[in-house]
């Protein structure tokens, strides 16, 4: 057995996760209106293909995209659509996309051509990946990137690593989902096997989740009595519990002790990873014919009721699965979606739970609690230290906040994961990922408008030459005519001579 | 209206000649001046020059002892071990109705703390020491530098003395049980003066005789 | 040895800037940034060695031999213009860029007293031939390098909480200050 | 919408500057404590007022900046600058040279860039310097340890020599002060005499300077609790020593007879507290890890050339502030390889 | 901004665009020579000599002057008065020319003279050049001895010490000793305390220009209130 | 003697000052692209040269500050600074305010647009779109914000008025902690 690699960086955390794992997993109750980003993954967003008044069955897609680093948008319960506009989205910015709302009709009716598969293990590799495709699967994982374009590496795999670390604090849906449905990541994983026809299957898990090791861990062993797939290949590995083992270069590092290239992808060193969530909704989607319409978020923090993981339908508003959840205690709360360590404030509580939801944390802000004044950088390098990219934070500070983008390239700011662990580990206290947040916008803006710039001075020398070309051809023009003219001037007077001419001679 | 090559080089070659004469003319004007004011100056200068030198000279023998002309009536010796420089050191001769009074060598003390130390040691005929002067050093401001007359009076403490007063042990720093005092904080310095003043002196027991019979030296 | 020694000292115990008060206008004046620096040092660099080898040559050869010290400032400027205006104009041709963040600080060269100055300290310490090559060369190196650490440092202190009344040309002194408190470090040496 | 700027991490910072700077000044104590029990109270004199004063200009300076007075006066950075400058200064000198060398160091060269974290130079080690080339006659007066002394000074009487300058009858002055080690070993082979009889000297201990080398222990004990602790990297003292060993050591080996053996260097002066306390401060130190490897050894190599070749008996400051001067061109110039920029460069 | 009334050239010179203070120039001289107020003095008034001189010259040949040769030109004009000022001094104040030393005759790279030449003197009419080559030595002469005095309090507690060097043997009894019983606070008279005090020197007049623009803000904003009742 | 050497060297040096510096005669000037290159482009004249380029060719022959651009702003004047070694001044506000907030762009109300060309013939950038008694029509992707286009050029009060570019999650931008910072402490 390999050796694990301890990749650079990282910190140790408190986890908070037995504040959601008391108790077993729920179902929030289907809320009266379901709203539905049409942009709930990377790449192209999709495009509405139903209208206003339509009735839609669970499961239906209502929004599609030709595009092969994009994912359909499935209906997630039966109802009217009733709108499709701009609501305020998940995202820090409080901007409003464009979204498709339904009226839940209470009956939860699937769409009558969603039926299980009976057939699975006679599907080829391009079937798989195809309704994978069609069923909306992205990466649950937390970048939301769509999983069928994962799947088409364009190079032989040797690792497929199944990531069920889940390394920040507070969230425990990969944990629970591993306890209880071991089964469906397994499958998962066999149907994955028959797609990328890697040489060996990693399922990683943090080792402070022992209960989640031993239940896959059992069921591999199950499945290997009952002889169901062969499951050699496929093995168990704890990681060690240090923010951010989950992060995908990390966990490749750590296991195959081999590095993404910079800018470049896993594949390029025979590595795909998935998160055991895709794992099961992937196995949802071929054996239960069921596309991506719901999935565990953990509900949790200090002023939550009732913290546990939830089933929640994809389209919920956040307020409804509060509600759910028993309400919240405090008046002046975050919310935050995600972890403490990446997740974003809420704009407010109206958003919907989106694919990319695995938690959702209430919290009393730092700042009503008693928090010091941020100091200056004393450059101890502690974040440097605890950076798992081997970035320079303490420069990235500097720099950001001088906005000298040049330098900004120089140390990499683009590498930034935006893992936070240098600003936990600062002792001045400085919010330096939300520094580097600031420079990557800034930075990208800056982009744009010299882009722009060299576009406008383009079309202006264009213009400038046109406006040349024009004065120079009317003038040309008139020249010629003015030539001419003459010419026929001359010519007139030619013709007068000639015809006075005889008369002079005449004369 | 690009100009014919010929035309073009014919009036660069313009150029350059009228910039040439424009400079020229500048130089010769100014240089007019200047050798004017130096004609002017260089006597005063020279007179400053030798009254620079001839204020020292008679701060360590006063212009009472001697009627000589004692800054061109020079020579030059050269002794590596006693006087401290590999060159030749320059010694001023003071006659009274041209019977040797007192010299002045210039001496140098090789071993300061941060390097040489340029002295004058006035002697005497008899060899006694009329005053030292420290000329030139890079002593440490504050603390070697008090062997400087401007900043203390510590080098007066050889006026009077001579090759036996005291006696060869007693020409040491107090710390090395001698009769000098050494500066606070720094024994390096004095040490080193003591034992260059004591070595011109015993140079000017052995060399007397030369030092006031050769043929002066032109300085010029 | 000896004249590893001699460039030793020239750099750092005697360091022009530092030690010496010469070639500070620009030292203070195109150091707000590491490339402009760098560029000033090399040109400074580049003169100064040169115009001290020629003028050790005039004052050898033309000013000695007819008595004609009091000229030597003069002569020297000259000297000196000469060699600047001739390196100006082929930075002019060579790389537009430079000059034009050179700017006015290339004919300044001229008036660089750093320039002047080895070219007379030379000849007040009757240093030979070689010596004098040396003491322009290390002189420049000198100078080069304080400059450049100068300008790294004043790039850093860009963004530093500076009080007001004293950011731009106050803290940069006070860090030539500093710098020449450590270069005192080197006193004693050599 | 509490909070709609806030950015994520949501867990605050479980350190703090001041921990930082309290955990610097325990590991400090079992050095000062020794120091004072060695060397007498005249050091505990100095380390109070350079203390008082620190903080009382730093104070002012907040307040005439206007910043938030409670958080950064209470930051402790004034109060390591302080007991750092504290140490390095003789024994019995007079009040204002500590007061003067507390103004240098936290008004000029640290709250004229800008206070905690943007200063340049090491405060404590500018103000070092300055005071040295400003009174280097009490500046190099420096107390013998108290075991090779006639009497001793009480407490009281330390500070009332430090105010008044009067000595209790009957003492000289010279008979409290030797020449450090260091210093007597630089005059002695000036002299032209042979290391192995210098050595014979009283100011010469077990492994260095007499005195000095159970200090430096000491603070060489403290500074490994600090790496222990994480708030030194090891990178800085170890290179630090490395290169001062190994430098004394080629040159004792060439010539046994004009240079003292390394132990001997790495024992005296301050080459300890230089290594784990003045050379490791965060602020003027570089940040990355082959920065500071490159900076320590240049240190440890400056420290030896101005100990043997330079004008001062000790180089500890100077060294500092003078590689001090390339910390920016290291920070820049030695920016580690990102994750994953070795893959890609192997793939090209 | 080529506002050329006598006023305004006297204010550029003095305070605006003092050459120490403002435009960094002639810093070697201020730095070296300023370890005394006398020094600084000395030099200051060879500088400003020099300063109208060649602004005087350089004014009546402008016209003449090729662009290509100008800084040349005013090398050799600067030179030579220089060369001319230093042989009198070392003819006429001997002392104080050997303290300044060498930087008598690097008056000539002082930036400060050879800027005025290009920036003004070959600009301006004759009148207005010998007005600003006076105002902008004096700016120059004052910061030095300002420069020159702190220098000396901090580092020998007097003021004008050897007075006499510069102004003859009455000039003795100028100097003053501010401290007494002063043991000096070398710093100040060695090559940091010249770039300090320099340092502070230029704060401090920074501090007064930002108080008095803060003044004239407000007065500006009464006059407008003032206009537009009008 | 002195006035003959010295007067000889004056000569030669004064031949071969002139030598070169007509011999070395630059023509043209790239630092003009450099600089053209940090200017924003809107070509709307605020900086009292009629666009960009004319602009660049005033610094580089030091006719015009560097701090006469609003559009650039602040940041834009560092960057020349940067770039040419000066230092930084504030805008001038003689030349206008520099505009913060979100970009502008122009639109033209279909329901007023009398289809006079004027608006099509000043546009910098060709941005407007139509012909002579049509519908103009603005493309967003290009229009700089100007301004030009707007009345009095446009004869119809309200035709084209300026409305901001809509922001996008995209185009959105994190807020400055610096400024966080400062607020806290106050
Ligand atoms: C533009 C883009 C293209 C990608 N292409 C592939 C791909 O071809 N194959 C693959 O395995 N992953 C691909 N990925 C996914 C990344 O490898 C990675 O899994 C994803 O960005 C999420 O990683 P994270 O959650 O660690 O940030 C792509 C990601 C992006 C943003
Ligand atoms: C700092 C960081 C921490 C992460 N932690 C986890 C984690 O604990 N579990 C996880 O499944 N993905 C985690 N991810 C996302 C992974 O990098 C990667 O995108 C994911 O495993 C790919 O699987 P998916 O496409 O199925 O989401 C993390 C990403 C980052 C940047
Ligand atoms: C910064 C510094 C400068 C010194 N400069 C000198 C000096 O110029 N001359 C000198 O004799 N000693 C100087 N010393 C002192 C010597 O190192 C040595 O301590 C002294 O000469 C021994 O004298 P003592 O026995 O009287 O203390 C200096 C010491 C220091 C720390
Ligand atoms: C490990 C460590 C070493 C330090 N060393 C110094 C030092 O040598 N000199 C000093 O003035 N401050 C030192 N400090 C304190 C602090 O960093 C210093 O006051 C800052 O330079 C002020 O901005 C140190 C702090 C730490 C944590
Ligand atoms: S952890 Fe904070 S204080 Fe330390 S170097 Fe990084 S940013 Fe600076
Ligand atoms: S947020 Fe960015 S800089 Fe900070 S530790 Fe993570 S990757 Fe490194
Ligand atoms: S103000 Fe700026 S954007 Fe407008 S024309 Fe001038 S340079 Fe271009
Ligand atoms: S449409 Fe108007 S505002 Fe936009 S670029 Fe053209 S003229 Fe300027
Ligand atoms: S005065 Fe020396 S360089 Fe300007």
């Amino acid at each position: 057995m390999k050796s694990l690699i301890r990749f650079r960086g990282g910190v140790k955390l408190p986890g908070f996760k037995s504040l959601s794992t008391k108790s077993p997993i729920q179902k929030t109750p289907l809320p009266s209106r379901l709203i539905l980003p049409l942009r709930q993954h990377i790449g192209e967003s999709a495009n509405p293909v139903v209208e206003i008044g339509d009735y839609v069955y669970k499961g239906q897609i209502i929004a599609d995209s030709n595009s092969f680093v994009s994912a359909p948008i499935h209906a997630s319960s039966s109802g009217k659509i009733i709108n499709i506009g701009p609501y305020t989205i998940p995202h820090q910015s409080g901007i409003a996309e464009t979204c498709i709302v339904i009226e839940t009709d209470g009956k939860d009716q699937w769409h009558p051509n969603i039926k299980q598969c009976d057939v699975p293990g006679s599907l080829s590799a391009d079937q798989i990946r195809k309704k994978i495709k069609q069923a909306g699967i992205v990466g649950l994982g937390g970048a939301v990137f769509p999983s069928s374009a994962k799947l088409k590496p364009t190079r032989e795999i040797d690792t497929l690593i199944i990531n069920g670390v889940e390394c920040e604090p507070y969230i425990t849906c990969d944990d629970a989902l591993m306890r209880t449905k071991a089964d469906e990541i397994i499958h998962g994983i066999l149907l994955l096997r028959r797609v990328l026809n890697p040489i060996e299957c990693v399922i990683a898990i943090e080792n402070n989740k022992p209960e989640a090791i031993k239940a896959v861990r059992s069921t591999l062993a199950r499945f290997k009595e009952e002889n169901i797939g062969s499951v050699n290949t496929i093995r168990v590995v704890p990681v060690p519990t240090i923010f951010p083992a989950g992060g995908e270069k990390q966990l490749i590092k750590q296991i195959c002790n081999k590095e993404v290239p910079q800018h470049g992808l896993p594949y390029e060193v025979g590595v795909v990873c998935l998160n055991v969530g895709t794992t099961a909704a992937i196995y949802d989607c071929i054996y239960q014919g069921r596309p991506l319409v719901s999935r565990l978020v953990t509900i949790t923090g200090e002023a939550v009721n009732h913290p546990a993981n939830y089933q929640v339908l994809i389209g919920t508003p956040v307020e409804d699965v509060l509600a759910a959840a028993g309400g919240v205690q405090a008046s002046k709360v975050d919310f935050i979606m995600g972890g403490p360590m990446m997740g974003q404030v809420l704009p407010d509580t109206g958003v919907p739970v989106v694919k990319a939801t695995n938690c959702l944390l209430v919290k009393t802000p730092e700042k009503s609690k008693k928090q010091p004044v941020q100091l200056p950088c004393i450059r101890c390098g502690a974040c440097a230290n605890a950076c798992p990219m081997q970035l320079l934070p303490q420069q990235l500070y500097w720099h950001a906040r001088g906005k000298h983008f040049e330098k900004l390239n120089h140390y990499n700011l683009t590498d930034c994961i935006e893992c936070g662990c240098c600003s936990v580990v600062c002792p001045s206290k400085i919010p330096l990922v939300h520094y580097f947040r600031f420079a990557k916008t800034e930075m990208r803006e800056h982009e744009v408008k010299s882009k722009f710039a060299d576009q406008s001075r383009l079309r202006m020398l264009a213009r400038d030459a046109r406006l040349e070309r024009i004065k120079k051809e009317q003038e040309e023009r008139k020249a010629r005519r003015k030539a001419e003219r003459e010419k026929k001037k001359a010519a007139n007077q030619k013709q007068k001579q000639i015809s006075e001419s005889p008369k002079a001679s005449s004369g | 209206m690009e100009p014919e090559p010929s035309m073009k080089s014919l009036r660069l070659n313009n150029n350059i000649l009228s910039a040439g004469w424009m400079l020229a003319i500048t130089a010769l004007l100014g240089t007019a001046l200047m050798v004017v004011v130096n004609w002017h100056s260089q006597p005063y200068i020279k007179v400053n020059e030798r009254q620079v030198l001839l204020k020292t000279l008679n701060t360590l023998i006063p212009a009472s002892m001697y009627d000589n002309d004692i800054v061109n009536d020079t020579v030059l010796l050269q002794d590596m071990d006693l006087l401290g420089s590999e060159n030749d050191s320059l010694i001023y001769r003071a006659r009274k109705n041209n019977n040797p009074v007192a010299a002045v060598m210039t001496i140098i003390a090789p071993d300061g703390y941060t390097g040489p130390i340029a002295l004058l040691v006035g002697v005497n005929y008899a060899g006694t020491i009329q005053g030292v002067r420290v000329v030139k050093h890079r002593e440490t401001p504050g603390l070697g530098d008090a062997i400087d007359i401007e900043r203390g009076d510590w080098i007066l403490s050889f006026n009077g003395k001579s090759l036996s007063n005291p006696q060869a042990t007693g020409w040491k720093v107090k710390r090395d049980g001698g009769e000098f005092d050494q500066l606070t904080g720094a024994t390096i310095t004095p040490r080193a003066i003591v034992q260059s003043v004591h070595k011109a002196l015993r140079f000017y027991r052995q060399h007397r005789s030369e030092i006031f019979y050769i043929e002066p030296t032109t300085t010029e | 040895m000896e004249y590893l020694v001699l460039l030793f000292t020239t750099i750092f115990v005697n360091n022009l800037v530092l030690s010496r008060f010469l070639g500070l206008c620009p030292f203070m004046g195109v150091s707000k940034k590491l490339e402009t620096a760098i560029g000033m040092g090399l040109a400074t660099a580049f003169v100064l060695t040169l115009s001290s080898i020629l003028s050790f040559l005039a004052n050898e050869f033309i000013l000695q031999p007819f008595e004609l010290e009091y000229l030597k400032t003069v002569t020297f400027i000259l000297l000196i213009a000469v060699v600047v205006q001739a390196t100006e104009m082929v930075v002019h041709k060579t790389s537009p860029l430079l000059y034009s963040v050179l700017g006015i600080y290339l004919p300044l060269i001229t008036t660089n007293c750093a320039v002047l100055g080895v070219a007379l300290l030379n000849v007040q310490e009757g240093n030979d031939f070689i010596q004098s090559a040396l003491y322009g060369f290390g002189g420049a190196v000198g100078f080069t390098l304080v400059m450049v650490l100068f300008a790294t440092i004043r790039e850093r202190l860009e963004l530093a909480d500076v009080p007001i009344s004293f950011q731009g040309a106050p803290i940069a002194l006070i860090t030539a200050g500093f710098m020449s408190v450590a270069f005192m470090g080197f006193a004693g040496m050599a | 919408m509490s909070n709609p700027a806030g950015s994520s991490p949501f867990i605050p910072s479980s350190s703090s500057v001041t921990k930082v700077m309290m955990t610097v000044v325990l590991a400090l104590l079992p050095g000062i404590v020794l120091y004072i029990w060695l060397f007498g109270w005249g050091i505990l004199t100095n380390l109070i007022l350079t203390t008082t004063f620190a903080l009382l200009f730093e104070w002012l300076m907040l307040l005439i900046r206007d910043r938030p007075v409670k958080e950064f006066l209470f930051d402790g950075s004034a109060i390591v600058t302080a007991l750092l400058l504290g140490l390095t200064l003789p024994t019995l000198v007079p009040w204002w040279i500590p007061v003067l060398g507390a103004f240098f160091a936290i008004v000029v060269a640290k709250h004229l860039y800008g206070g905690l974290g943007y200063n340049t130079f090491n405060p404590a080690m500018a103000a070092y310097a300055v005071l040295l080339i400003s009174f280097p006659l009490e500046m190099s007066l420096w107390s013998a340890p108290l075991v090779s002394q006639p009497e001793t000074l009480g407490l009281l009487e330390s500070v009332q020599y430090s105010f008044t300058g009067s000595l209790p009858t009957g003492l000289e002055f010279d008979a409290l002060t030797s020449a450090t080690m260091l210093d007597h070993v630089r005059t002695e082979v000036g002299l032209g005499k042979a290391v192995d009889t210098i050595e014979q000297a009283d100011v010469f201990g077990y492994v260095g300077a007499a005195g000095f080398e159970w200090v430096n222990a000491a603070f060489l004990l403290g500074g490994l609790w600090l790496v222990y602790k994480k708030i030194i990297s090891w990178h800085i003292p170890v290179m630090l020593m490395a290169s001062l060993a190994l430098i004394s050591g080629a040159c004792f080996l060439i010539d046994g007879s004009q240079f003292i053996n390394p132990l001997i260097h790495l024992f005296s002066g301050a080459t300890m507290l230089g290594a784990f306390f003045i050379a490791t401060d965060p602020v003027t130190a570089p940040t990355t890890s082959l920065g500071r490897i490159i900076y320590a050894a240049g240190i440890g190599l400056l420290i030896y050339i101005i100990r043997i070749w330079g004008g001062y008996p000790d180089g500890v400051a100077f060294a500092v502030l003078l590689i001090g001067l390339t910390v920016p061109l290291l920070d820049y110039y030695t920016a580690p390889k990102v994750y994953g920029a070795r893959a890609k460069y192997e793939k090209s | 901004m080529t506002d050329t009334t006598s006023g305004n050239i006297i204010k550029q010179g003095l305070w605006t665009n003092n050459q120490a203070l403002v435009a960094l120039l002639g810093l070697c001289p201020l730095l070296a020579v300023s370890s005394t107020a006398i020094n600084g003095l000395g030099l200051g008034v060879a500088t400003m000599v020099t300063l109208v001189l060649t602004n005087m010259i350089v004014s009546s040949i402008r016209h003449w002057i090729k662009t290509e040769i100008r800084i040349p030109m005013f090398v050799i004009i600067i030179a030579c008065v220089v060369t001319a000022i230093e042989l009198l001094m070392s003819a006429h104040f001997h002392d104080l020319y050997l303290i300044l030393g060498i930087f008598v005759p690097l008056i000539v790279t002082n930036c400060a003279i050879i800027g005025r030449a290009e920036a003004f003197a070959s600009k301006n009419r004759f009148l207005h050049s010998t007005l600003d080559g006076l105002m902008m030595g004096l700016g120059f002469t004052v910061i030095l001895v300002i420069l020159g005095a702190v220098r000396e309090v901090l580092g020998y507690g007097t003021v004008f010490r050897h007075a006499d060097l510069m102004l003859g043997e009455w000039a003795g009894q100028l100097s003053v000793t501010v401290l007494s019983d002063y043991q000096g606070l070398l710093f100040a008279i060695l090559p940091p305390g010249a770039f300090m005090g320099l340092a502070v020197l230029i704060a401090l007049k920074n501090k007064i220009d930002r108080i008095q623009m803060a003044r004239q803000v407000s007065v500006e904003s009464v006059g407008v209130t003032f206009e537009s009742k009008n | 003697m002195a006035i003959l050497i010295l007067t000889l060297l004056a000569l030669v040096f004064g031949l071969g000052l002139g030598y070169t510096a007509i011999r070395f005669k630059v023509e043209g000037d790239p630092i003009v692209e450099k600089i053209d290159a940090l200017l924003p482009q809107t070509q709307c004249g605020q900086c009292g040269y009629p666009g960009c380029r004319p602009y660049a060719e005033a610094i580089a022959s030091d006719e015009a500050e560097i701090n006469q651009c609003p559009p650039g702003g602040e940041a834009g004047v560092q960057s020349l600074a940067d770039l040419l070694g000066r230092d930084p001044l504030p805008l001038n506000p003689e030349n206008g305010v520099a505009e913060e907030g979100p970009s502008m762009v122009a639109v033209i109300n279909e329901a007023t647009c009398i289809g006079c060309t004027k608006c099509v013939q000043i546009c910098p950038v060709d941005a407007i779109a139509g012909a002579a008694k049509h519908i103009h029509n603005v493309l967003d992707a290009y229009c700089t914000g100007c301004e030009l286009c707007l009345p009095p050029l446009c004869p119809v009060d309200e035709c084209i008025v300026m409305r901001p570019v809509e922001q996008t999650i995209k185009t959105w931008k994190w807020n400055n902690p610096e400024t966080l910072k400062e607020s806290e402490a106050a």
